[in-house]
């Protein structure tokens, strides 16, 4: 009862601010949260970062195992992507089998990597049909202040770009060498505040909007993938304005994730 | 999407801008739908959409289960997508995977955006899609018949949700994707339309597509979605008006 | 509590009726609400049929794909029945792994289907210990108004009857045959009502019975396979009167299974 | 039932009517019935019948878990027959597979058939079979363990329940299947009676039988039950007033 | 209620009890209840052994079956144990997927057998890499009185010391020969009742103690494997003392699991 | 402990006793514990010890789900104990497995053996450790974090559960194990102590120790948890008054 009544009473001044072009924590409508993205952080995967987002913060790592081709591809590797969006990380989430906002955001990144051909799966063939590379992107959300989904796709187009083939440890080949990534595709998501459309919500922000829309574009400025999620709707003007401040967001936040 | 690897890409789009099946870029394939077709729910719908079967049952406002998920203030709306281990090609394991629960999320989400929730609170509106035949646009067949099918229950809401996918094809952005375009095509982009407010309540995407196709994309969309409405309205008419005339029709460009 | 008075007062009146004789829908004890089939009602199986009695509908689709024989029947395919009780189809269903319920539909249809040797699973090896059909026999019931057990069971025999081997499909030969059926079991299932034995209960009768018995016969008269089932009683008169019933119904009902 | 494909089938009845144990058509293998054989539960029973060893515990009337589950009028009866890993010659994976989960049903429902269960309203009872080690007709043997827990515990029964599976065996109806039988028998008819109707609550069959030969199994199950009825309540005046005899014994025909 | 309000007064007495080192059930600190082992309980088993401490009883079950070495054990055998605390046993169990009860019981046994080297792994291997046998051992508590660790442990030692290799069975080899036992760890468990430490306790002592240590040791009178468990706490001089007496008592339960 | 049938055990005591990374038998590994690390938890810590990264956070006392876990006299508590996919050499699958069941339970046992629960009846202590990066000793990382996170969260306890691996490895009872210590070593032996009284609620054993050896090392490791103990005081000094010097540091013999 009591978080009910904090919880609207938040939402009613975030609403109230929006009017004015106005967020809680002093943005303005189109500027994200502070971005840091620490590459290498987790030594025992092939490929790893830790990108934070505000107060929003995922560990990817990549692994990279020997497997078998699907049947109907059988020229080319596996991709496989999670999303653990473990209790420690929200008093909202519960311990269980994966919950449906956990599948959203993994099958969300899971989108943009594949639509934009971000790595070149047919190279992670090893013999047609009989053996390739599967690729695991394991995200592990470790606190949850606001959209996940950019934050977690930041991790892993990081944790991508900075992956090593272990190709040794499985006497592949003679050497290990980087995993190759092709396309950068960046997830930038909105939401709805009233009339005005905030980009890169915090968990209040989520939770008062009408509608969270992201749009995922590769570095020649294409769509990639795109979702709206929860409850709300957007006009197709909505969506186009959404794209071009997209495109404009993902150059910055691609080059951080190349650079680390 | 594209499977990367894969051979033997058909010819989607001929010289003439004719698709694989005849259809021009903006016609839809054939459409029923038949508002109230099963007898225990408490509102229910089958549509035909091309080859695609889907029935829609909707239960509710009825108590919640489980309990802790009642909301004080408001109805909840749970939705529950399942394709029958023989609608497609290679049988699917029965169960929900994550496909399902992505899609069901999203759609109960559409829904309780224009659903009336605060005149029913602390109950649950329940909706239930069974593919029992797929060949792409699943989930927008879907959206028709669990929107028909809470009509048919009288749930209130905003308006009907007639939902259609676009895509982009050999290049082309078409309307209603068949299987083989939405295989070997370049981009998929269902979506789900309230008419009254021309907004969209469902809209996801996956492919490549320009600034300006992403545009053309939306707006052809619009156009299928306002033609599905009239079919939409048409069904439920004649569930509580019959005619006599056959429920079965056919929607042209 | 108003849903358990309303059954209540139901069931008092359906048992008021059987000392007459008579049902609420008019029926005598021994006549089935009308029957149809309509096969062939899935294109995306191998063979498939829509089943109804009454308001009562399952549509059963058959899938057929190479696998492995089981190691003790080297010689023989692999036959595996489910039942789907998906909560569309009544409001006593809830989401969630398959309830006994359902596991005892599919159990009682399979037994029947196998006592019956319906289809000739040597029929079904393509090589020995190594290479077989696997015949998935799959079955949606989407509306439950009573006696799924027979609808089922009638959707599975008609979708057998009609399915054929997708040879070219699997490269396992030059062309597709039909689904050798050799035998046709019907499964006919009856309630007591006080002194009362009806067939073919509906969804209230069920509820009102004091026990359900299902009898399965082939096109020789012969028993294959029964199921005693809910709260309530038989005498072994009683069974020997319901089998002699079963197989006339049966004779009925399997003509429409196989010309559908 | 026989094994489709299968080989080696062993001679199943010899000329001069013998099974392949030795004993008649209408014998039953030797039954042992301890009343009482465990500390914890509230009812308990452990039966070997042949190379059976099946135990039995009864829990309740007790709290219902999970709550929704609580009726108003009348105690619900639930039962779990489960089968030890190492019961049967494959190992079998622990955890509740199919059959065991449809066999708990029927068990649960003729047991909820005899006992006076609306004299429990808001209640759960709580039956437990544990299988360890298996022969052919453990879902009998279950009940019958079962059936003396409950009058262990002392739950009010119209009846105990005595069960027997009957089959058919290279064309003979013959009582209480072994292994071997029920592997390469032709039918298998499980049952359980209610000695004071002569009704039967549980009634399973998988095979092929003529009506004649149904009847005829009908007929020798009863007898067969009678004649197990007769072991339980031995089982449990043993129980109650120890007379310091063995509680072993064999039942002939 | 009425159960928690009994509970507390059974914990009272077995506390006062305590402090003159008298228990319940007569014994001192330092008694167990009455031990027996039936070898050969279980004939499906490929050794099994019934098992029963006092009131507390658990059936253990061996089955040796053909397997697959694991990738980074090429030359030895696989060793699975299974403890199921079924809810015949206690009113305390309910069904459902394994508790982190059972989870503490199955390992812990676990842990003793393997460290101790109970069985000799690699006589286990057929072919390096691709064939071994694999060594179930399935432990099934059926009367919990207190006390489970120790009696699963005594059961599973007892059925591997007389369990044969099935060889005819799955034609790896002409004769069956006994599984080969080379150590014989047994497990001692202690609670902790005030500033007494007490053997063997019972469920009650169980409930009532202040922490719950276990010590394996083997024949030569080496620890193998500890466990703490529950509330509580012991100082190392109390695990000191608990390890003299964990050996004590070891030497004397180790000639029941070898004899039976 | 090591493996059955693994070859190339590296060299893991040299002559002049040091270790495979040159620690003395009794030196920890670097530990560098950072309270207050996340932003959503009630309380949270952050601890990189030798090469594992081990992340706590706790939540509490709240409310209980399920619901029929509460209890009507004290708080419960509940731990759970992950490990990320990519942590681990070998990718582990994602969800819980037994190994870390088990280790939740005792985690969760010790720590109810130090706060004052019958404070918060009705409530739940929730205490979540995610392992990012492991290399031996994550149980005891996981326990020193969740103690500082715990102290973070305001939850009352007895006092802090310093935690620290003891083993033997080459004969030579050694502090601290690390990753090949771990594999290819003789023993080991996890504990959790209570500083104030000197008492173990943690204490765990797997491999083969004399009795002289086990005394030897419980008196280690009581001297190792005694050193972590100041560096857990120090990590909770700095986060509520903080220096302005670096949060690192590095723990020597």
């Amino acid at each position: 009862m009591s978080d009910e009544v904090t919880a609207e009473i938040v939402t009613t001044h975030i609403l109230d601010l929006a009017r004015g072009g106005r967020r809680v924590d002093g943005r303005g409508p189109d500027d994200y949260r502070p971005i840091t993205v620490e590459p290498g952080f987790v030594t025992t995967a092939d490929g790893s970062a830790l990108a934070r987002i505000g107060d929003t913060a995922v560990v990817c790592g990549i692994k990279l195992e020997p497997g078998k081709p699907f049947p109907d591809t059988p020229n080319a590797g596996v991709l496989t992507t999670n999303a653990e969006l473990v209790p420690l990380s929200s008093p909202t989430f519960e311990p269980g089998p994966p919950h449906p906002r956990a599948i959203e955001v993994s099958r969300v990144v899971d989108r943009a990597i594949r639509a934009a051909e971000t790595i070149d799966l047919t190279k992670l063939c090893v013999t047609p049909a009989e053996k390739c590379w599967t690729c695991f992107v394991d995200m592990h959300v470790i606190d949850h202040s606001g959209n996940i989904i950019d934050t977690a796709s930041l991790a892993a187009l990081a944790a991508l770009s900075h992956a090593t083939l272990p190709s040794k440890r499985f006497g592949i080949g003679d050497a290990d060498t980087p995993l190759a990534v092709q396309h950068y595709p960046v997830e930038c998501t909105f939401t709805r505040l009233g009339d005005t459309i905030v980009v890169d919500p915090t968990f209040d922000e989520e939770r008062a909007g009408q509608g969270r829309l992201t749009v995922a574009t590769d570095e020649e400025g294409r769509v990639v993938a795109m979702q709206k999620g929860l409850v709300g709707a957007f006009s197709p003007d909505d969506v186009k304005s959404v794209v071009d401040r997209a495109v404009a967001h993902g150059e910055r936040i691609r080059a951080l994730a190349r650079e680390g | 999407m594209g499977s990367v690897g894969a051979k033997d890409v058909p010819v989607l789009m001929t010289e003439d801008g004719r698709r694989i099946d005849g259809r021009r870029a903006d016609e839809l394939r054939p459409l029923r739908i038949q508002a109230g077709a099963l007898r225990q729910a408490d509102g229910s719908a089958f549509v035909e959409w091309g080859a695609n079967k889907v029935m829609a049952a909707v239960y509710g406002p009825r108590e919640v289960h489980p309990r802790h998920l009642q909301e004080n203030n408001k109805a909840i709306v749970q939705c529950k997508y399942n394709m029958a281990a023989f609608s497609v090609d290679e049988r699917k394991r029965p169960g929900l995977d994550r496909r399902s629960q992505e899609i069901s999320k999203v759609i109960a989400e559409a829904f309780e955006s224009v659903i009336f929730v605060e005149e029913y609170p602390r109950t649950s509106i329940d909706i239930y899609i069974e593919v029992l035949q797929a060949n792409a646009g699943t989930r927008c067949a879907g959206v028709v018949a669990a929107s028909v099918a809470l009509a048919d229950a009288g749930i209130p809401m905003v308006d009907l949700l007639p939902a259609v996918a676009v895509g982009k094809v050999a290049g082309h952005v078409v309307l209603d994707l068949k299987k083989e375009e939405d295989n070997f095509g370049e981009a998929d982009l269902p979506m789900a339309l309230v008419p009254q407010s021309g907004r969209l309540v469902l809209l996801q995407m996956e492919g490549h597509m320009t600034r300006t196709e992403l545009s053309k994309a939306l707006d052809l969309g619009v156009g299928g979605c306002r033609k599905i409405y009239e079919e939409m309205k048409r069904a439920l008419r004649e569930r509580y008006a019959p005619t006599g005339t056959a429920s079965a029709m056919e929607v042209a460009a």
